[in-house]
């Protein structure tokens, strides 16, 4: 089922390129505006446990890197497979400046805090997503603190390093 | 009792906003759930986590490969080691690295001894959360007495920074095997007395049934692993389905339970509990002798090639997986942790706790077997 | 009870019973809170000195602030420490509320808990064995003494400093000044 | 007239001794269940102390009324029960050895009113302090209250009807002559043992103030000396409920000194079954006040009803 994916990806959806490594790791990259329906095909093909959604800055190309990690739950409890050993890779890359991209709450539930947290440390806006409100964080920061241009020892000496001891 | 419950709930009468932590002694983490209550229910309940955010992965991308060790570990304060061996894994795929024999071996005792204390710590919370103080006190005392196994073992009773890439920091001490066996029976010595005041007691069975319940179809839908998962009667567990460290060297079972509510997973913990007990005794049996790390290159001139690795493993609480991104430099690019508490504290609580009892909602929030920190990162 | 702490009780019961009776805040604050289930269970019961954790800030008079304070927990740390009656002790454990420990360059936790609330004492390391805890309240019991654990005298006196700390770090505070600042005291003044 | 003003300061200040020093055993009794070593017997007293020298934040008249409420309450039901003695004289009740210093009025009828007052007390000055958590704890207490005070006054009637009198004194009196209440209304004596930890407010019936719920519940806003004052209230309160079930049931006492033992042995039969057992969700608590401690009570009352009508 597995080796019939890839060709099947590759078949149904334009602009996919999906390379294959040895150790059961599979790395789909697909455009922005396909990520939904390529996560929907890849869950209707048995990769049914978003592990996590992920995100990284590559600041030399410009572009950030959303990555979504697909695995399978087991179908009976015998199931102990080399299918289960298999990764998928779901990635996109999107502009640094104007970073968007279409929420998956309606295909994986649990994807929710994710990407709220990634709005939240990358500023990357997900488009339909019912409340992207921080998370963690409790005040506001001009450069989203994850993205590799926030320097986060310079931060700290300004912010913290500017607060003076109250009794000497 | 419906009627009950709504005499109860008519005793305000009317919508209040009630704040559950972060300073509440209901609550095992620093981590606050806002609820909306009409009398004894709850009507909506929303996760706060934040609280413990330090920005671990901001962090790890200013320390070397080998300084990021002592990072890892305080990830989870409860259970370190499944957090030093997922960091141990990445770094061995991406660089290469082969891990002797009895490496393997010692790292699986030492997860285990890890499990069965962070189970330990699990059964202190949630029966000190129903009142079960008398239990709960024998389990902090006896996840005491696996911290000095680690104590002598490592030096250090909570953060070991033990398991290293390429293997172990050192081998067993002289006599140690003996005093594993020794601490382990006399913790399992204790288990009819635990049955006894806890887990066969009536109460326990009243307070707990149908508490969170979850089906299997919810649980997959909402990311569940780990007890939550197995207590709806899936035996997922990536210590049998992606086997590392000498967890396929040995026979052992998964534990499962049918029914996905606050008594199963409670039950599913204790079964592991003495599972993992049972574990260690087989692995200490088949360890064989060796060298227990391969040298690594000089930390200070330790290059990565550039790739990129998802590695995954059970920790007490789930899959805990790490998402680590190489660019050859030095310092890792991108970490990203899978943490198991991410989706039961944030999605799965949230719905969990919909319509349950003010009563409940620590309750719930312990069996979902919730650590803050692991969420906040 | 020996017979020369009768002659103190008898002297100033207020400061033994403040001694002998420290009712901790129960609050999680950080990682440093692992150790203390140990200290107030079987093996260290902390209940034979009278260390017991309370559920809300008004019954206790001990905070002791366990591991790394992020910007969000200080906030919620502040409250907790103001809604507390006076006289009210404060105790940091563990290396990160004393300078940031690991997370020295961290951007979402603070460095100096001190900066912001005053600090009776310290508890160094990272963890602090359930002994170093049993370490710190007997030194406490000696600061209780001689009368040097006057946070909440210092927070009184040095409040503007305090808050000014605070207001730096948050902005503007969404609850009132717990006491008069120079400017109202200054209004109050006929 | 002089013994019974002293009777008057007396029994109150053996309660708050006996009650203070009760909750300070109950903690020493948890303690070495435990396998711990426990806090010294009269570690109430210093929390008393400290608590009183803390300063105190008041939320409003009502919020001190309430605490005053409940402490009066309850050091008021002290008075009308006998704590041991033997009567003297049966036609003139001031003539008794008894120490009860107002047991020619009222009875068990006024026992029982006064005994709602703790309750009340701190629902008032709950309410006042505008918690959330309060409010919550004080609807539990009050839906607790109404579930315990079913059974009790079925007891209560029970033990009535077959000694045919209010009079606690007189109750004691025929124990002591003709057998303990235990053996003469045993199903009421079990009923009322069921229903003791819902009374006092221990395990499994600690819901009200359950610190892993509701932080407290009631007390979550008090601190200082309101705290103070509600933690003697508390004592005062476990004296009050053993003590009559002491009277009820146990004969009373020839002397104080065994009327203290017999409560002591009342106490740390509780205690040592609260230890054990977790906290019960309210309902769970209602259905069982109504279930098995109703029952039984019914059922000695229809015994008691029939066997002394035939």
């Amino acid at each position: 089922m597995i080796a019939s994916l890839r060709t099947g990806l590759e078949a149904t959806f334009k602009g996919v390129e999906v390379t294959d490594r040895e150790d059961g790791m599979m790395f789909v990259l697909a455009p922005g505006e396909s990520i939904p329906a390529v996560l929907r095909y890849l869950r209707e093909h048995g990769l049914d446990h978003l592990a996590l959604v992920s995100c990284v800055d590559w600041i030399e190309e410009g572009e950030l890197e959303v990555v979504y990690l697909l695995t399978c739950y087991m179908r009976n409890n015998t199931d102990y497979g080399p299918e289960q050993r298999r990764h998928v890779l779901l990635r996109t890359k999107l502009p640094r400046e104007s970073a968007e991209l279409d929420s998956v709450i309606g295909i994986f539930e649990n994807a929710e805090p994710h990407e709220r947290e990634i709005h939240e440390l990358y500023g990357v806006h997900f488009e339909g997503h019912p409340r992207l409100i921080p998370l963690f964080l409790e005040r506001g920061y001009e450069i989203p603190p994850f993205r590799k241009d926030f320097d986060t020892r310079q931060y700290v000496e300004k912010t913290f390093g500017a607060i003076p001891p109250v009794e000497d | 009792m419906a009627q009950i419950s709504e005499i109860a709930g008519s005793g305000s009468g009317r919508e209040l906003e009630l704040y559950f932590g972060p300073q509440h002694l209901g609550m095992v983490g620093n981590f606050s759930i806002t609820l909306k209550v009409e009398g004894d229910r709850v009507l909506k309940a929303t996760a706060n986590p934040g609280y413990l955010h330090r920005g671990f992965e901001k962090l790890m991308e200013y320390r070397t490969w080998i300084q990021n060790f002592p990072m890892v570990c305080r990830i989870n304060v409860v259970e370190p080691d499944s957090m030093e061996m997922v960091y141990a894994m990445a770094v061995e795929k991406l660089a290469g690295i082969e891990v002797p024999e009895r490496a393997q071996y010692i790292r699986s005792i030492c997860l285990e001894l890890a499990r069965v204390s962070s189970h330990l710590f699990g059964l202190w919370a949630y029966s000190n959360m129903l009142g079960f103080d008398t239990p709960a006190q024998w389990a902090m005392y006896h996840r005491d007495l696996v911290l000095d196994l680690f104590e002598e073992l490592t030096g250090g009773r909570v953060y070991h920074i033990y398991l290293w890439p390429g293997g172990v920091r050192r081998d067993f001490p002289k006599g140690f095997r003996d005093r594993i066996v020794h601490t382990l029976h006399s913790i399992g010595g204790w288990v009819p007395d635990y049955d006894a005041t806890f887990f066969n007691n009536r109460l326990f069975y009243e307070r707990a049934r149908g508490v969170g319940q979850l089906s299997q179809e919810q649980a997959k839908a909402l990311g569940a692993t780990g007890p939550v998962l197995r207590a709806t009667g899936m035996k997922f567990d990536i210590r049998k389905v992606e086997p590392y460290a000498a967890y396929d060297k040995v026979d052992w079972e998964v534990p499962t339970r049918q029914e996905g509510d606050a008594y199963s997973r409670i039950w599913v913990v204790r079964d592991e509990l003495i599972e993992s007990v049972h574990m260690v005794f087989k692995l200490l049996d088949a360890m064989p002798d060796g060298e227990v790390y391969n040298r690594i290159p000089n930390p200070f001139k330790w290059r990565i090639p550039p790739g990129e690795a998802y590695v995954r493993c059970e920790s007490s609480r789930g899959e805990l997986g790490l998402y680590l991104v190489s660019n050859g430099g030095d310092k890792p690019y991108r970490v990203h942790f899978r943490t198991p508490s991410y989706p039961h504290g944030l999605t799965i609580l949230e719905k969990a706790l919909e319509g349950a009892s003010i009563a409940d909602v620590g309750n719930t929030m312990i069996s979902l077997y919730v650590v803050a920190p692991e969420i906040d990162r | 009870m020996d017979r020369n702490q009768i002659t103190k009780w008898l002297k100033s019961p207020a400061k033994m019973a403040h001694k002998y009776s420290l009712h901790a805040v129960y609050f999680c604050t950080g990682c440093g809170i692992i150790e203390i289930p140990p200290v107030i269970t079987t093996r260290w019961d902390a209940e034979r000195f009278g260390v017991l954790p309370v559920a809300t800030p008004r019954q206790g008079n001990l905070f002791m602030i366990t591991g790394y304070v992020s910007l969000k927990t200080l906030k919620a740390i502040i409250r907790t420490y103001e809604q507390m009656p006076d006289p009210k002790y404060t105790v940091g454990f563990g290396s990160c509320p004393i300078n940031g420990g690991m997370y020295w360059d961290s951007y979402n936790t603070i460095k100096h808990l001190d900066r912001y609330i005053p600090v009776d004492g310290w508890i160094a390391g990272c963890m602090p064995r359930p002994e170093a805890v049993f370490v710190g309240v007997t030194h406490l019991w000696t600061l209780i003494d001689k009368g040097k654990a006057d946070g909440y005298l210092r927070y009184k006196r040095y409040y503007a400093a305090y808050r000014r700390n605070q207001e730096m770090l948050f902005g503007e505070l969404q609850w009132p000044p717990l006491y008069p600042t120079e400017a109202e005291a200054e209004e109050a003044r006929p | 007239m002089v013994t019974r003003i002293i009777q008057l300061l007396l029994s109150p200040l053996i309660a708050l001794a006996v009650g203070v020093l009760f909750l300070g055993l109950s903690r020493k009794i948890i303690a070495r269940i435990h396998r711990r070593y426990g806090p010294p017997l009269y570690q109430p007293v210093i929390d008393v102390i400290r608590m009183m020298s803390q300063r105190s934040i008041s939320h409003g008249s009502l919020f001190e009324l309430g605490v005053v409420l409940a402490l009066a309450g309850s050091l008021v039901t002290v008075l009308f029960i006998p704590l041991g003695g033997t009567v003297i004289c049966r036609q003139n009740p001031l003539a008794h050895g008894v120490l009860c210093p107002l047991s020619s009025s009222g009875g068990l009828l006024v026992v029982m009113y006064l005994m709602l007052f703790g309750p009340l007390g701190l629902a008032l000055g709950a309410g006042d302090s505008a918690n959330p958590n309060a409010s919550i704890g004080v609807s539990r207490k009050l839906l607790l209250a109404l579930a315990y005070e079913v059974p009790f006054l079925l007891v209560i009637l029970a033990v009535m009807s077959h000694y045919r009198t209010i009079s606690i004194t007189e109750i004691v009196a025929r124990q002591q002559e003709s057998g303990w209440g235990v053996l003469s209304v045993p199903l009421s004596a079990v009923a009322a043992f069921l229903i003791l930890p819902a009374m006092l407010g221990i395990r499994p019936f600690d819901l009200v103030s359950a610190p892993q719920e509701i932080a407290s519940g009631p007390l979550a806003e008090y601190g200082g000396s309101y705290l103070a004052l509600l933690a003697v209230q508390k004592g005062v309160h476990l004296f009050v409920v053993i003590a009559l079930y002491v009277d009820l049931f146990l004969g009373g006492g020839v002397n104080l000194a065994t009327f203290l033992v017999k409560m002591l042995v009342v106490f740390v039969a509780a205690e040592m079954i609260a230890a054990v057992l977790p906290r019960i969700r309210i309902e769970s608590a209602v259905r069982f006040c109504w279930k098995w401690p109703t029952a039984l009570a019914l059922l000695q009352m229809a015994i008691t009803v029939l066997s002394k009508s035939v």
